[in-house]
Parts: C-alpha cells; structure tokens; sequence
C-alpha cells in the first residue's frame, strides 16, 4: 500500500542509488529509442533521414503533448482519461469558430481571428480540466473515474456539436481576416514544422516549471505524500485543479495542432490517444504512484512510441502486428522501469 | 402507424449520418414512427439494438451490418422474432435471412474510380494505397476493384499499401510516413474520402499536392469540397440517399402487401462519379441531382 | 535539571478547547498555556488528545469549541501555514515528509525561497547544512528522503520545524525514532532554543527522558486536563498516577515454570544490506530460546534487529546461516509454512504491517490462523467467532466485538490485536518486534503481562526493544545487539547502565 | 498516496459507520436501479415486461462477467485492463477452433467437440490471466501497464489469427459431432437465457467464494494491506496471480457467452469493454484500492448501466446522448460512493 515510511531503513545510501537509478532510467529510454532507430534505419533506408524525422517528429507532437498534461497529472498520482476526448472536443470547437458563430438575435455572423479561437480554445480545455480538477479534488471522486465519466461526456458533447460531421477547410478566408490556423499545422519556421516547435516550448516550459518553481515542488510534493504537503501549507487542492487544467490545455493545444495539420475536425479524434499518452509517460520512467518523472523522460517515451509506430509503417509491417509491437513495446519498457525502482519497493508494489 | 427502427454504422460520419437521415424522413414521410440508433461497427452492439427493436415491437428494422459474418445470427434473431430485416450499405454471407439486400455496387464503383484515377493520373509511375478497416468486406471488395482496373497499365506500380481504417488521421499518418519511403509517388487512392483527405492534408503539407493526385470514394461533402477546391481529383459517390430511401419504401411495401417489390434480395446500385465537371450537380448530402 | 527557572510569561493559550470527531470527544475543553521560553511536557496514555490539541494549536485542525490566545489576543487559525506565519511551527507525530524528495525540498516544502528566476535552491541548500551541522547529523541535503533511515527521517522532520525561526516550536514525539546520542543532541538544541526565548511544547511517552528537559508538566487524560505542575514538584511516580490513575511497572521475568528445551536456534545468520551496499546488516549471529524462556534484544536505531527477527520469520532472505525450530531446518521455507509450524512475527510497525485497515477486529484476529476454521471448502463462522472472542478474551482487547472497525480501536488496542493474531496460531515460539513501540504505559504493561503469562505455559518469547527500562522487566535474558552482531549477552539482574554501555549507547546519566 | 496509517487511529466508532456505509452503498446502487427502471418504464410501454428484462439481463452478462473478474482483481488492489481484449481473442479461438482445425502433418482436420472448446477457450483466458499476474506479482510491472501491454497483444493476436475477419456460423454439424455451441447464447433454461444462467451461477460461486473461502479472505487482506497479509502467512503473490487468472477465466466465458449469442467471432469484439466492466464494479460500490468491493455492488452496477444503456435506445435517445449520459452515471454515482466512504479518507485520495 504505502510507499513510504520504514521501507526507507533498508535502502542505500544516499548518493550512489540516486545516480544509478538516474542513470539507468535515461539510459533506459534512451536506449530503447537508440535501438529503435538503429533498427529501423537498417531495414529502410528512407528512415534515417532529416525529413522523416522531422516528420516523424511531427506525429510525436500530438502525443507528447498529450503526454506533458499527463506528466504533470501522473505527477500528482493521478492519471486523465479524457485527454482524449477532451482533443476531439477543443478541435471540433476551434473547427466551429473558425467556420463563423451565428448569432442569431443580432442576424451577424462572428468570424473570430485565429488568436481568439486559439485563445477560446484553450480555455474550453481548461474548464474541462477544471471539472476534472474539482471532480476529483473537492468532491473525492477517483481521478480514474471522474476522469473517465469525462471522457463521455466530452465525446458525447463533440458528436452533438457536429452532429457527427466533421468541419472542413479550417483555413479561413482572407476577406474574413481569420486565415492563419494551417500556420500550426503547416507551416515550419527554420524547417522545423510548428507542432513540433509547440511540443518543444511546452516541454521546456513544462521542464522549467517542474524543476525550477515553486509550484513545481509543491506537485513532486503532494505526488509524493499528500498530507505531508498539506501539512507544510502547500495548497493540494489548487495544485492539484492547476494540474488538471493544465492537462486539459495540453490537449487542447493538441486538439489545435492536429486539427490544423488535418485542416478538419471531427468529432472522433483522439479516441483511446489517453492510453498512448499514459504509456509515453510510464515508458519515460515516471511511477504511477505519483512524485517520480520528469518531462525529459516523457518525451523519450512520446519518441519511442512515435518513432516504433511509424518506422513499423515504414518498413511495412502489418497493422496488427504494429498492435502486438506496441504492446510489447509499453510492457518491455516498463519492466526495466520496475526493476529499476523495484529494490526500493520490493514489498509495497 | 408502427415503430420503424433504423440502425447504422456510426453517425459520427457524415456517410452513415445521411444513411440515417435519409432512413428516417422516409420512414416519417410515409407515416411511420422511426428511430435510429448506432452499433458503430461492434456487433455486440448491434445485437442488442435488434433485441432492443424485438422489444420495441418494431414493423421493421432497416440494418446497415456491422459485419458480413459477425451480423447473421443478429439477423437470424430478428428474422425468428418475425420482423422483416432490410439491410443497406453492407451484405451479410448468408442469402434467404434479410427480406432485401440494399448495396451500393462497389466493384462497379471501384472500377469507375479507377478507371478515372489512371484518367487524372497518368498511366506510368509509382502510386500508393489507403485501404479501409481490413474487418469490412467493403475494403477489399473496392481494393480489388482497383486492382484489376490498375494492372493492367503495367507502368503503374503499387509501391505502398497501408491499412488506415477509413480514418482520417491515420490517413494523414500513414500517408506522412510513405512519403517518406516513396517522395516519388504520383497519385494517392484511396478506400474512401476520409483517408483520401487525411492524404491530402499529408501532401498539402509537404508541398506535393501538385505532383500528387489524389482520389476518393463514397461521395461525402468534405470530399465534395475537395474536389471544388481542385485538391482531389474526384470522388465514387455511393448512392446512399437513394438506397436507404428504396429500402424502407420497400419496407412499407412489404408491410402492406408482403412483397418488397424488387425481384432479388440483392440489389445493386450503381455508384456515380464526380468530378471537378459535374460537381455543381451535388446538391445535398450524397445526392447528385441528374 | 534546572527547576529553578521562573514561570515565563504565557504567550500562547488554549481556552476551555473542545474537539469532537463525530461522536467521539477528543477534547472536552481544556486549558493549556505555553511559557515564553521554557519547556511544557504533555503527557497522556494514548488517545488522550495530546496530538489532538497539538493540531489545534498549530492550526492543522480547527477546534470545535474554545478559543487559542496569542499574546494576549484571540487568533484563528484557518491552516498550518497561518499558524506558522504566525510564528508557531509543529514537528507531527507521523512522519510528514514526501519520500521521493531530497531532504532540502523536503525542509523547505511550501515556503520555498524564491528568486525572481525561480527557487533559489542554493540558498536553501546552505541553510539546510547549517541545520544538519546544528544538528550534529551527517545528513547531504541531496539526499532523497526515502533513502534515510527511520530515526535520520526524523531529524529532518525535526531540522524542517527548527528551520521556521518559530517563536513556539511544538514537538510531537519527536525522539520516537532516535536514539539516545541523537536526543542528547536534540536536548542541547531545545536548551539552546529556550535561551533564545522559543517556548516549546513537548510531548513523548518516554518519561524519565521527557523529565530530563522539561519545566512545566501537564497530564491530559480522556480529553480531560487532570493535573499541571511545575518540574520541581512532579516526579515519575506523579506522572503515571495522573496519567493511568495507578501505578503501573511492567512485571518480573515469570518464574516457577519448567524452562524446556530449545524452541528457536539461530546459527550464523547473515542477512546483506537490502540496497546491496555490500556489508550485512545481520553478521554471523547465532542464538537460540527455549521453550518458556523470554529473551530481550536491546540495541540502537540500525543495530539490525528488525532485519534480524524479519529474517528469521521468512521475510528477508538470509544470505547464510540456518534457523532451526524444534531442531527442524526451516530456512527456506515461506513466511505460511513458518507459521504452519509455529514461529510468528509480531511486526515492528502495526499500521503498515500489522492491520489490515479494510477489515473488522475479528477478521484481523483470525487472518493468520484460517486454515483452524475451514471445515471442508468453506470458512466456519461458528468456528471463527470462538477463535475470535477466545482472542479477545485471552488478550484484553477492549472493543464492542468481533465485528467493530479495527480504526475504532485505541493504538494499545490495535497492537493488542496483532498480538492476538499471531497467538490465536497457537506458536511455539513468537518474535515481537518493538512491541511497545508507540503505546501507553498502560497499555505496555498489559502487552508485557500477558507476554510473561504465556510464556508460563511454554511459549518461547523472543522481543526487540529500544528502551532499556524494557529489557529490565519480563526477560530471562537480554541480547545486545550492535552493527548485526551480539556484543553482550545478560541476565535478568544486569544494569541499565551495563546495558546501553554494550549497545555502544553513550551513558549520559 | 498511503490509504492507511495513522489516518486510521483517528477514525469513527466501529458499528455505526459500518452498518451505515453498508445500507447507503448497497442502498445507492439499488436506489439507481430503481429510479432507471421506473423512468423507462413511464417512458416506454414495452420495458417493464418480462421478456425485455431478460433480453436486457442477457446484455447485462456480457458485461456482468466481465464485472465479476475485474472485481476480484479490483479487490485485490489491482485493475485489469486487458479483459476487453481477451474476451475478443478467446471468442476467435473458439471460433477457430469450432471451424475445425487443419494438422498439417498428419493431413487430418479435426472438430474438437464443443466442451473441449469450452475448456480450451477457458484455459487460454486462464493463460492470458497468468501472463498479467506473473507481470505484476513477479515482475512487479504496475497493474495498469502489465494489463495495458497485454491489451494491445491480445487484440493484436486476435487480429492477426483471422486477418482481421469474422468467424461466421458457429453452430457445428451434427455429422461431426460438435454442434451445441449455440445453445449457450440462444437457448433457455426455464425461460431464461443460458447466458443469463452462467452470469447467476458464477456470481453466486464468487460470492461464496468471496464469503466463505479461505481464498476469499486472503483477496480482501491483501487488498487491504499487502504486507500484512503477507506476515499472517497468507501468499500474496499467489493470490494476486489467481486473481488475474480467474479474471481471464472470466473475460473467456464472456467471450464464449458472446461469440455463442452472436454465432460468430470477431477480432475486433470486446473492444473498451474494460471501461464499462470497470464502471460496474465502481458503481456497485467498490474502492479502486483494494480491500473493498462485494459481488452483490457490481451485480447491481452492471445492471445500472446495461439497463440505462437499453433503456436509452429503447426509448430512442440518439447514440451522442447516450454517450454523455453514461459518463454522466458513472460520475454520480461515483460521487455518491465516494461521500460514503470519503469520511475515512478525506485527506489521503
Ligand atoms: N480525524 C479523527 N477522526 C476521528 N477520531 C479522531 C480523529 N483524530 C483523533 N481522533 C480521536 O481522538 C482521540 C485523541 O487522539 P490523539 O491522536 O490526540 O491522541 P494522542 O494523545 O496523541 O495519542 P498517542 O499517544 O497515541 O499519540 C482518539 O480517541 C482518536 O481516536
Ligand atoms: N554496519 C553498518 N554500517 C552502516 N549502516 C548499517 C550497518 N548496519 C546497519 N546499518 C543500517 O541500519 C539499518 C538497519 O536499521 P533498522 O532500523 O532496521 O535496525 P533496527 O535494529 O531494527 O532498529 P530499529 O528497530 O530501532 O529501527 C539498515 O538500513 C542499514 O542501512
Ligand atoms: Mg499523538
Ligand atoms: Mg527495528
């Protein structure tokens, strides 16, 4: 049960199991992606290139965003399955204002500039995290199934939305002054494309925030033992909402850059993307106890994951095999993983 | 007078969403009571909507299968609790059970598909394909309709073949991920217009929309617009309105006189191209007006 | 000691506070002052209220009736962090520190000192080693906190309540987990404190080692205030009739029973350092009891006699050496097996180890001796109620029944209850592993008699201990241990004196 | 983090809570069930009849074995994701193994009779129940990502042993001696579907189990607290291995139960039934960690959401609001259990 407490007398000493274990859980995932691309570019010789990494990269950008909100939910020692679903939603909600709001009682149609749908956008996954967050930190839901009641209702929200329709041709009209939301999806700045740069700035902002602020320690913190936390005055309850809303504008961000790589949004996308999320994180080397992970890990599992699927694409295997390697994949890495932690809890699991 | 229950795929697309549509105006128009529900693609689902429709007392139940084996014994089921089964869309393996059998001619629209894909294309070089979710016959049905218009240019060469579901992600995906292996394609076909216009997002982002044509089927807005916009060459338009339309007023005729009207149970109904020349004529959703 | 000092001016006072959870009457209003610069020593048997009221004071939990005085002015305080800003900062009873952080984040947790680029982790590194050198501990502020040992832990829980600069620093069992050396230490930094003018609140159930320290002593008994004097007028004896209304000690070696052959022998057991940091934590020891006898085993924090007596129940595995019960081999077999034949472990932290939190008295009762109440396939309820209520009987748990919550229970109580379940198995020889730890004198009185009581019909008692006033009272013989090894071996007429010098214990009075 | 610890010296007095927490759980689940069935019942004349409730029960099976596995590994402190997926590759199995299999070798095709089926399916659910536990309790891989890895191995299986088809027609010849394997989905036994029957019996054996076995009281004690089961001399890794297995038992019945209903099996069946097996067990009162949790709770979460779900369709509410409302259920219901139990452990969650 517990993962605390006098377990501790029986561990190392101090320094040397720190390092190692540091060392090991890098090298771990670091490894697996140094493998995986080895391989892949022995097998094809279209793998091993800048472009396809660029694009590779592109498709890893999707779930490694998905993947910082989880980081930082997992963090907490909660989990989000409705990040999936909370994507689809903001997508089809960007796709909605792009396409012009009706309002009836003034007969105008409002065509909002990308900056404002963007901006709305995120707010809509920020009130979806906050339901979450209040779920789940005042009304002592579990984060299991507050987040997954979430999950339907968003899908459901996006399908009545849409009516099940996709919207289409998101890039708006000059005329109309709201060209510019392809710019995510399409366009690169020094030949990077702009999803992947968005994944970059968030993790590093992600990165800077979990090890530098002083919200960052209060998530390890209440992660790592709650009521220690609150005990020391660390606000857990806001902590833990921020968390949650920070999650739900990850995948509301997501929702914008896959939305604008597609120029389309349907009501269906991101279905079940929360267990790739979540598995990015794990594979990265955080615990889903809660209080262990870092955002380097979870992008080197976002690319371990992102960089198997496609290359398996790539030298055309076939899709249900790419199902078997996935899975083996997400158990393999977190073998290491527990062997990794498991001197320290052998006992409690 | 009387409960007719419709049950189709997943309205979360917009070619199953009209199927319904369609369904269900008829089904008013012609004075019945209609409800329409999804099993999207689960055939568990599906049973229990049939068991739900024996509940329900229903007249009849128009069915787009979930799957051409896995629906059977839900037919079987309806069939024995003496409702008479109208399947649209999709066939099942076994003759004799559904009242009419309600298709688009998919090999037919395959092959017109193909036929003007060499058309837009050309008739030498290398090309790729998006097939459909392998568990649909649909997929191969159209996969084979192509192949057998497309061998016989021996200069066109099948240089990839993904499976992307009929999703349009993945089609985005998989497509990104080809153009990796083969930069030198030449033209994209596709199962259907979902995957075809992930294609197209793929291609628009790497500046090959030009050099890459690109072609669909089933005939849906999105791809209409498409085409508009000059971004795909053209789509295989399933009948769909018209089918889910002849299928339920077959229905009520066979309620009336037992007897659907049709001479066969299957029933094939030819699918119509579109194309940059006659696209004005689409004037609803999956209608094109002659 | 100085009982020489003035009565400080009071800069902190609980009026008339009551606190009821629900039916249950923590507190019944009472009045509790704190003096400027001078020591108050709570004591109470367990769930007196002591931490209760400690909460109150410190903000953690609001009263339900009553009010706290703060020089002179009537505050509230909304949480612990009001209450610190306030100057009053709280080391808890229960470890609060987050495991998977270094000890710095950990001292610093929620008041962290901020740059304007961020935590200024430098500085608060440098503060943390000013404290640990305070301190006298060795501590790296780097280090994560669930690499520390239990009594290290506590030094930061401790270092983390001295980093406040508080003005009233209020100590809940802060020395549970130390021992003798490191409370030396702490005892000349709680001086240090008073001279600065902190007022501290001090609350342990060690109490020859509390009166070392104190100036003021207030009994608290049922949520009750039942007596307050000054240092100079209180003695042990004082303390104990006010805290249990009688005089308790905790009982002789029985005697005038057959000492029977041996039980339990132990030969060269090893067992390596569970992080694998290369040296054995129990080196090369060998003992053995006999059926009736009751061995003690004294030693300091880290001497290795959990691992010792976790070893021998099948917990650990050994690297060498064999335990033989009754002369039969049973290394190597499972902790169930171990049972089967008698040898049990009554374990050193009854939360964590001992209760299972979801299941009534009565299932934890009879969960190590199932296989008495199967009959066929199925459990016997009948069968099962009779161990139980012959378990509660034979072990003076006091509880509504078989069927009461286990968190009902007092923490005396539930120790009673994982006594009980191990002797409900019907052992030949049992190992209890601080089995005083964390109860009252009361409480530890009845465990012990019941210990000597069973011992009389042959049970073989072997049981750790950190108090040497503990091995002075039911053991034939006491076993010193010290770095995995036995450094002296005594009979039951030996000195307390005698006793620490062998565990390597600096003899400070 | 921890659940228990200290938190619990401080509790309620026993009894009281006690019984109380056992008639507001109980009573939840029941009261639900209650309102759903007079609702639809005011709402359609053809749900309150004898023939829907057992056509709904027949539905609730599918689901409700699932429950009854994923309970038990619930209980034990773990969670089973991969049910959904062995429920899929058992029914394929069997499908297979109903359409005879080919030995090459020895040129012989042989039509193993329908109880052999039976138990070859149920011994592949067992394996892949083993798979999970050995996973978990040996290699200490969290529940979650053992289960999560054996998901997409499953369903990748499956997959690739039809190619992605259905096996159709499973009813047998009688010429070869194994016909029968409809009768599980299709017939009844005193009017009431076979599926139904095999649901009641193996919810009454898990409840004897549960209550009276020796087994029984090691899953709760090691749910409770692992470790100090563990010292009572209960074999925790050996439960928690049965645990997983019988939870694969379970998800094999259900497949067999399902492929029998449908006569046929296909790859892609069972797909998110985790989710819904999940929701049951949650409704019907248990805690996601461990040691709480009684068949008679999950029988009546099961029945709350198949009857809601039918309920829905029955009265023809589009299949978007049926989504929404079925995350919406979950929730409150949820939100309820954890007022029941949130007095215990308000600070830890
Ligand atoms: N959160 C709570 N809910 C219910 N009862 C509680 C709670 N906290 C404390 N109690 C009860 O209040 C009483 C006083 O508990 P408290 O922890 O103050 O005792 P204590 O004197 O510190 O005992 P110990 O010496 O064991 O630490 C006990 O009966 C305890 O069960
Ligand atoms: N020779 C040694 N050198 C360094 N560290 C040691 C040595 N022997 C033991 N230790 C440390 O002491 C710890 C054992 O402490 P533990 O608390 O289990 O012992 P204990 O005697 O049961 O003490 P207590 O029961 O009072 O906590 C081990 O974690 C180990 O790291
Ligand atoms: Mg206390
Ligand atoms: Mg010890």
């Amino acid at each position: 049960m517990s993962v605390t407490n006098a377990k501790t007398s029986q561990a190392a000493p101090a320094k040397r199991s720190f390092d190692l274990g540091h060392l090991l859980l890098e090298g771990r995932a670091f490894f697996a992606l140094i493998v995986i691309i080895a391989v892949f570019s022995f097998l094809s010789p279209y793998y091993f290139t800048l472009n396809n990494f660029l694009i590779m990269a592109s498709h890893v950008a999707i779930f490694g965003l998905l993947a910082i909100g989880m980081l930082l939910v997992i963090l907490n020692g909660g989990i989000d399955l409705s990040v999936g679903s909370t994507l689809g939603l903001c997508g089809v909600v960007a796709g909605y204002l792009m396409k012009g709001v009706t309002l009836n009682y003034f007969g105008v149609i409002l065509y909002p500039p990308v900056w404002a749908v963007v901006v709305l956008t995120c707010a809509l996954g920020a009130l979806i995290g906050a339901v979450n967050g209040v779920l789940i930190a005042y009304l002592r839901v579990p984060a299991f199934v507050a987040t997954l009641g979430v999950l339907y209702c968003a899908r459901g929200f996006a399908l009545l939305m849409t009516n099940g329709l996709t919207f289409n041709n998101l890039s708006g009209r000059p005329e109309l002054g709201n060209t510019g939301f392809d710019w995510l999806g399409f366009n690169r700045l020094f030949g990077v494309p702009i999803g992947v740069l968005v994944l970059a700035t968030l993790a590093i902002l992600c990165g800077i925030m979990l090890s530098k602020s002083a919200f960052g320690r209060w998530l390890y913190a209440s992660g790592g033992n709650e009521r220690a936390a609150d005990l020391s005055g660390v606000p857990v309850k806001r902590v833990k909402i921020t968390v949650y809303v920070l999650s739900g504008i990850c995948a509301a961000i997501a929702g914008l850059v896959l939305s604008s790589q597609l120029t389309s949004a349907g009501p269906t996308a991101g279905t079940t993307y929360e267990l790739t999320a979540i598995a990015a994180v794990v594979i990265g080397g955080a615990a889903l106890t809660g209080g262990r992970g870092t955002i380097r890990g979870t992008m080197l599992g976002a690319f371990v994951i992102g960089f198997l699927s496609d290359g398996l694409v790539i030298i055309g295997v076939s899709s249900y095999w790419q199902t078997v390697f996935t899975g083996a994949v997400i158990v393999l890495a977190v073998l290491l993983n527990s062997i990794q932690y498991g001197g320290r809890r052998a006992k409690s699991a | 007078d009387g409960l007719m229950t419709i049950i189709v795929n997943d309205p979360a697309n917009p070619y199953w969403l009209t199927e319904g549509n369609v369904a269900k105006e008829t089904a008013e128009k012609l004075g019945y009571t209609a409800s329409v529900s999804a099993h999207k693609g689960d055939t568990n689902t599906e049973s229990t909507l049939i068991d739900t429709a024996i509940t329900n007392k229903s007249v009849a139940i128009i069915l787009d299968p979930a799957n051409a084996d896995g629906s059977v014994g839900a037919v079987k089921k309806a069939v024995d609790a003496g409702i008479p089964v109208f399947l649209v869309n999709a066939e099942i393996n076994q003759e004799g059970l559904a009242k009419a059998q309600l298709v688009s001619n998919n090999a037919q629209g395959a092959a017109l598909g193909a036929t003007q894909w060499v058309e837009s294309v050309g008739q030498s070089g290398k090309y790729a394909e998006l097939f459909g979710n392998p568990a649909d016959n649909n997929a191969a049905t159209r996969s084979n309709g192509y192949e057998t218009v497309l061998t016989q240019y021996p200069d066109l060469v099948k240089a990839a073949k993904e499976v992307a579901d009929w999703d349009r992600t993945k089609g985005h995906d998989k497509m990104q991920s080809m153009l990796q292996a083969n930069p030198d394609i030449i033209g994209v076909i596709s199962g259907n217009d979902e995957m075809a216009l992930g294609a197209i997002a793929a291609l628009k982002e790497a500046g090959k929309l030009a050099q890459v044509k690109v072609g669909g089927f089933d005939g849906s807005p999105d791809a209409v617009a498409a085409i508009k916009a000059g971004e795909m060459q053209y789509t295989v338009l399933q009948p769909v309105a018209v089918f889910s339309a002849e299928a339920v007023k077959q229905a009520d005729s066979f309620i009336k006189t037992g007897k659907t009207g049709a001479a066969t149970e299957k029933q094939l109904f030819d699918c119509l191209l579109i194309t940059k020349d006659n696209v004005d004529k689409y004037t609803g959703p999956f209608t094109l007006s002659q | 000691m100085s009982a020489t000092d003035q009565i400080g001016e009071v800069v902190l006072a609980a009026r008339n506070i009551a606190k009821s959870y629900g039916n249950v009457h923590a507190l019944k209003g009472v009045n509790f002052e704190v003096h400027r610069g001078q020591v108050t020593t709570l004591f109470g048997e367990n769930g007196a209220g002591k931490s209760t009221l400690m909460k109150i004071l410190s903000g953690v939990v609001q009263p339900t009736s009553g009010e706290i005085i703060l020089d002179g002015k009537p505050v509230v305080f909304s949480s612990s962090s009001h209450a610190r800003d306030s100057g009053i900062s709280i080391i808890h009873q229960e470890l609060s520190l987050a495991p998977n952080m270094n000890v710095r984040d950990n001292i610093f947790m929620g008041r962290e000192i901020m740059t304007s680029t961020g935590v200024d982790f430098a500085e608060e590194e440098r503060q943390t080693r000013a404290l640990m050198a305070e301190l006298e501990e060795d501590i790296d502020p780097l280090t994560l906190v669930e690499d520390l040992r239990l009594g290290q832990q506590q030094i930061v829980e401790i270092a983390r309540a001295l980093s406040v600069n508080s003005r009233i620093l209020i100590m809940d069992e802060p020395t549970s987990a130390l021992s003798a050396t490191e409370v030396e230490v702490l005892f000349k930094v709680i001086r240090d404190l008073k001279s600065k003018g902190v007022s501290i609140v001090y609350i342990s159930h060690h109490l020859e080692e509390a009166l070392q320290i104190t100036n003021h002593a207030v009994v608290l008994r049922d949520g009750n205030m039942t007596a307050y004097a000054e240092r100079k007028d209180i003695d042990l004896e004082w303390i104990v009739r006010n805290m249990v209304g009688e005089n308790f000690d905790l009982g002789t070696p029985p005697t005038g029973h057959a000492i029977g052959d041996v039980a339990l022998s132990v030969e060269n057991l090893c067992v390596p350092d569970a992080a694998g940091a290369g040296y054995n934590v129990v080196d090369n020891m060998s003992l053995s009891v006999r059926a009736g006898e009751v061995v003690c085993i004294y030693g300091l924090m880290g001497a290795g006699r959990t691992e010792l007596l976790e070893c021998v129940a099948g917990r650990l595995p050994a690297s060498s050496g064999r335990v033989r019960l009754k002369g039969q081999e049973v290394s190597g077999l499972s902790i169930a097996e171990r049972i089967d034949r008698g040898l049990v472990l009554v374990p050193e932290d009854r939360q964590r180890d001992g209760l299972v939190q979801t299941m009534s008295v009565g299932q934890n009762l009879s969960l190590a001796s199932i296989g008495n109440f199967v009959r066929g396939l199925f459990t016997s309820r009948s069968a099962e109620q009779a161990i139980v209520d012959e378990a509660i009987r034979k072990v003076h748990i006091k509880t509504d029944g078989g069927a009461a919550a286990i968190g009902s229970l007092s923490g005396g109580n539930q120790q009673k209850v994982v006594i009980g379940k191990m002797l409900a198995t019907n052992p030949e020889v049992i190992l209890l592993d601080e089995p005083s730890r964390g109860i009252d004198i009361g409480a530890k009185s009845e465990v012990f008699k019941l210990l000597a009581e069973r011992a009389r019909s042959g049970l073989a008692v072997i049981y750790s201990t950190s108090e040497v006033g503990e091995c002075l009272s039911i053991a034939h013989r006491i076993i010193v241990m010290r770095r995995g090894r036995i450094s002296a071996e005594f009979t039951s007429d030996v000195t307390k004196e005698k006793i620490m010098a062998a565990s390597g214990e600096s003899v400070a009075h």
